[in-house]
């Protein structure tokens, strides 16, 4: 047995992976954390310009699916929000309702200016932040940001989820 | 010059409805009588063959300077693709009626202009087949290219107040939400 | 020009389906050509000078500080309003620059900032990658511009009197620019070394009368 | 757990004796609506009796907006509006505000507002195909399209620093000039895009689930469609020959040679052989941009500063010590006369106009945007009528709407 610690190989926080047997050590809540950051799968949510590049993301050039990352075209099939463009007033509660209907546990994803807090668009009809009605867990800069940058804050809330602790569902 | 010839055309079929012709920067304006909008639309579309309506707004005219302004004109711009010729057409309408006949019997597309121009303005379009809230929500106090009307907005919609009012009560639901209410 | 409609299948065609087999025949085909993936982290996007990303102070490479003169030039033009300066007045009526914000998470990338800086003391630098948890760390000071610029020299390899070219437009006359903008920039962004097309003739093209170097000396 | 008294009842209109009746609301969120449109459709069955868009889901002020803010600044909304060709916004405003102030443009500027034209036009009806054939089932294609749009993309980068929101031209001229790069890197572009048209159309072209769903689906006859106003590819299809490039051109579209397509039958298929044309078109606009590209400054001589005076009759103040008088004070121009003018562009969606009102000052007194998208939409509720469900997807799908600029 001892021969065999040695030999364990860490292939990610805390998860570790025993070669020849092909077996992974992993305490259970940095297991689920494991699994959850590697199968993101958000709602296919475009609400303005950063929808494009979100799209982009999406295909050849930079593919997503390498992270696990797939869109789910339902709110209910989905436990991640990409809020891409401007969140007007008239959209808002429609918003919500997309974030009630998906299952914990959940995480929104703020990506551009619009998003964050209006951008330019500081009018009568425009939500001045999805922080207003949404607990926003990652904010991406940029107008809009480029598809890369949409990645690194997906890797950024993989590591966020990575070190989340005791969130087994919101009974508990 | 094509434009200024249908113009003219127009005012001697229409004596009294033609109040003025403008040229500016080579596009040519006609301001009728409101009365007669409708009337002269049709005679643009029928005989002078304008069968493509680019462009319908409104306008306020609250700030700006000029003797014949009333409160609200609305803008026509149409296209003859035949003839390749365009022609503007204004129409001045008091803040006390702010009515104007539709021409969505002419075009359909004018539907949603009209709507939009009712949304924005308050201009009422007579005959219109479904006159409601098109850009704003439907329980929009307001309208909002009014010049009086603040840019940010006079007073905050309903619908965002009942919103923030669901997200707070919501929040004990939410994982990270649960942990700052314990707190 | 009339488009057309393509030619019915024949019976053969109809039968075998030609066009299902050509369309499979091409995906095919892709699958031996070269992926176009980038892979993302470990391989970087190329970037092009000028990309409008972060906001950075210039550090100034002898008085190590900002060199902006509080103008307010960028604050005025700002479509979005997300600058925010203070300045106080020395004896000589000289402006200090105490407070620079930069509300990022508002800011709409145009760029008019740097282009209006008439000193060069603001830029966008080419990073992108600033993705956060909360809003407060993207709210940029004055130290924290400086710190971007550091951040960038480090991370790009570039020398500290790199000049992002979003500072001097291209193609515009030299003597229009000014002086603190006239840089030295390379040859194919100067008004003499502008692509022309293929087939003008030589005879055709009026070169403006004034030149880079002119532009210098004069 | 969120109990029921969170959500909202809907009232559902069924008369009696007529179970197979009922209303469907499709959107805001829909991944086949492009964007946050919604359709509320009354069914019988799957055929749809009456069809009502529901637009103002993006409706973010504009035109207010823009009348608080200068001519200059204006140009940084316009990439907003329709976000896919954002180059091509850019100069439909330059252009209206270049006529209504009279500022003139040099040659090569107006050149190369051509080609970033052309480019955005290319990479628009790129991404139209690719979410057409993507709602009515075609997933390769979609990857395609992306392979050759994120060229462009990069191109926009390298041209201007930015790939979505240019803000590329300036009022007088454009931002900055093309490198010796950048055109290498198009000209390869130019003479690869043929072939890739080739092999969409090998797809799609002849494939009989793509017929089956797009011959006879939305016809339009080009009565009707100069009834709805539609414009662009959506008016051609239908036959009617108006290309405002052909029209009223601007920016020196006279100088090249191009046709326009147009189809016969007006319904999706035929829109979808003049996009396709249309792309063979501004490929060869290209070609030909990169050939004559003719030498010179790229902003005018009297092309006004990003800081624009509100009141021109006053200078705006900007006291620099007089030590650091770095800067060039701006001087009145005496052109903010007041009028107003209504300036029609070609975009890739259709006639993109600007009404604009000046009253004398350095922002616009009242702008209106004759966008594409919004009376499109408008004239699905005429379109969808007596159509199947799949067949309204298409039908969306067909009109090329961004719904960024129908709410604007």
């Amino acid at each position: 047995m001892g021969k065999m610690n040695n030999n364990l190989v860490q292939i990610a926080d805390g998860i570790k992976f025993i070669p020849g047997a092909s077996a992974i050590v992993a305490p259970l809540n940095k297991l689920i954390n494991w699994g959850r950051a590697g199968s993101i799968w958000p709602a296919t949510f475009g609400l303005a310009c950063c929808a494009i590049e979100m799209m982009v993301a999406g295909s050849s050039t930079n593919d997503l699916d390498r992270f696990g990352i797939i869109f789910r075209a339902s709110p209910r099939q989905a436990d991640c929000l990409i809020l891409a463009g401007t969140i007007t007033k008239k959209m808002a509660p429609v918003v919500r309702r997309v974030f009630d209907q998906m299952p914990e546990p959940r995480y929104v994803l703020a990506m551009g200016s619009c998003a964050c807090t209006g951008g330019v668009f500081d009018t009568y009809a425009v939500v001045q932040g999805a922080d207003e009605f949404l607990p926003v867990d990652v904010y991406i800069p940029g107008c809009p940001p480029r598809p890369e940058a949409l990645l690194e804050g997906l890797i950024k809330l993989q590591e966020k989820i990575m070190q989340e602790q005791g969130r087994w569902s919101n009974l508990v | 010059m094509e434009q200024l010839g249908i113009a003219e055309q127009l005012r001697e079929k229409f004596t009294g409805s033609i109040l003025g012709i403008i040229t500016h920067r080579g596009q040519v304006t006609i301001l009728v009588d409101r009365k007669d909008l409708f009337r002269i639309c049709q005679v643009l579309k029928t005989d002078h063959k304008m069968t493509h309506l680019n462009c319908l707004c409104g306008v306020d005219n609250l700030k700006r300077k000029g003797a014949h302004l009333e409160r609200f004109e609305v803008v026509y711009q149409f296209y003859s693709i035949d003839n390749r010729t365009s022609l503007r057409v204004k129409a001045q309408i008091p803040e006390s009626d702010p009515v104007v006949d539709s021409i969505t019997s002419l075009w359909t597309g004018a539907n949603w202009l009209e709507r939009e121009t009712y949304d924005l303005l308050g201009i009422v379009f007579n005959n219109h087949p479904k006159l409601e809230r098109i850009l704003t929500a439907e329980d929009w106090e307001g309208y909002p290219l009014r010049k009086e009307y603040a840019l940010r907005g006079d007073k905050e919609w309903k619908g965002l107040e009942e919103l923030r009012e669901k997200a707070v009560r919501l929040r004990k639901y939410d994982f990270y939400g649960a942990q700052i209410e314990q707190e | 020009m009339k488009v057309q409609y393509k030619p019915k299948r024949n019976l053969l065609e109809t039968i075998f389906q030609v066009e299902i087999l050509q369309g499979m025949a091409l995906t095919l085909r892709k699958l031996f050509s070269p992926a176009i993936t980038r892979q993302y982290p470990q391989e970087k996007p190329p970037m092009y000078p000028g990309f409008r990303g972060q906001h950075a102070l210039v550090r100034d490479s002898v008085s190590k500080e900002s060199k902006c003169v509080a103008c307010m030039r960028c604050a005025t033009v700002c479509p979005s309003r997300c600058i925010q300066i203070g300045y106080d007045e020395d004896e000589t009526h000289k402006r200090v620059v105490n407070r620079y914000t930069i509300e990022v998470l508002r800011c709409v990338f145009c760029g008019y900032c740097v282009e209006v800086c008439p000193v060069g003391a603001i830029t966008m630098t080419e990073l992108f990658e600033y993705a956060t948890y909360d809003r407060q760390t993207v709210f940029f000071d004055k130290e924290a511009l400086l710190d971007n610029w550091d951040s960038f020299i480090l991370k790009t390899g570039k020398d500290a009197t790199y000049v992002n070219p979003l500072m001097r437009p291209r193609g515009v006359l030299e003597s229009s620019l000014p002086s603190a903008k006239r840089l030295t920039v390379p040859d194919d962004w100067t008004i003499e070394g502008q692509y022309v097309g293929t087939k003008v003739k030589p005879s055709t093209m009026n070169l403006p009368s004034t030149t880079h170097a002119e532009a210098e000396n004069g | 757990m969120i109990t029921l008294t969170d959500t909202q009842t809907i009232d559902i209109p069924v008369q009696s004796g007529d179970e197979d009746r009922y209303h469907l609301k499709l959107g805001p969120q829909h991944p086949a609506t492009h964007g946050v449109l919604r359709v509320d459709l009354d069914l019988d069955g799957e055929t749809i009796l009456t069809c009502d868009p529901k637009v103002g889901y993006l409706h973010r002020g504009f035109e207010k907006l823009a009348e608080h803010r200068t001519y200059a600044q204006n140009i940084v909304l316009t990439d907003r509006l329709d976000y896919i060709a954002a180059m091509s916004n850019n100069v439909g405003y330059c252009e209206a505000v270049e006529r209504l102030l009279a500022i003139e443009v040099p040659e090569r500027a107006k050149m190369l507002r051509v080609m970033v034209c052309e480019m955005s036009r290319i990479s628009s009806h790129l991404l139209w195909l690719a979410t057409h054939a993507l709602d009515i089932g075609a997933m390769t294609v979609f990857l395609y399209c992306f392979r050759e749009r994120e060229v462009l993309l990069e191109l926009f980068a390298e041209l201007c620093g930015a790939r979505l929101t240019t803000t590329y031209t300036r009022l007088g001229g454009v931002r900055q000039d093309v490198t010796r790069s950048i055109m290498k890197k198009l000209d390869k572009f130019v003479e690869d895009f043929p072939a890739c048209i080739e092999e969409y159309e090998t797809l799609i072209d002849t494939n009989r689930i793509w017929l089956k769903r797009t011959i006879g689906v939305g016809q339009v006859s080009a009565e009707k469609a100069l009834d709805l106003c539609l414009t662009g590819a959506s008016l051609r299809g239908s036959g009617v020959d108006y290309d405002i490039r052909k029209h009223m051109p601007y920016s020196g579209y006279e100088k090249f040679e191009f046709d326009v397509p147009t189809g016969e039958t007006g319904d999706t298929y035929a829109r979808y052989r003049c996009r396709m044309e249309e792309l063979r078109q501004s490929n060869f606009i290209l070609r030909q941009c990169i050939e004559m590209m003719p030498p010179g400054p790229i902003l005018g001589k009297d092309a006004p500063d990003l800081i624009m005076p509100i009141k021109p009759a006053n200078k705006l103040e900007v006291d620099v010590p007089a030590k650091n008088a770095l800067i060039t004070l701006i001087e009145d121009r005496d052109v903010f006369m007041e009028g107003d003018i209504y300036v029609a562009t070609e975009v890739p969606k259709g006639e993109l106009g600007f009404y604009f009102i000046s009253d004398g000052m350095g922002r616009p007194y009242r702008m209106h945007i004759r966008s594409p998208s919004f009376i499109h939409i408008g004239a699905l509720s005429t379109m969808g009528q007596g159509v199947m469900i799949a067949d309204l997807i298409a039908i969306i799908g067909t009109l090329d709407v961004v719904l960024g600029e129908c709410d604007r």
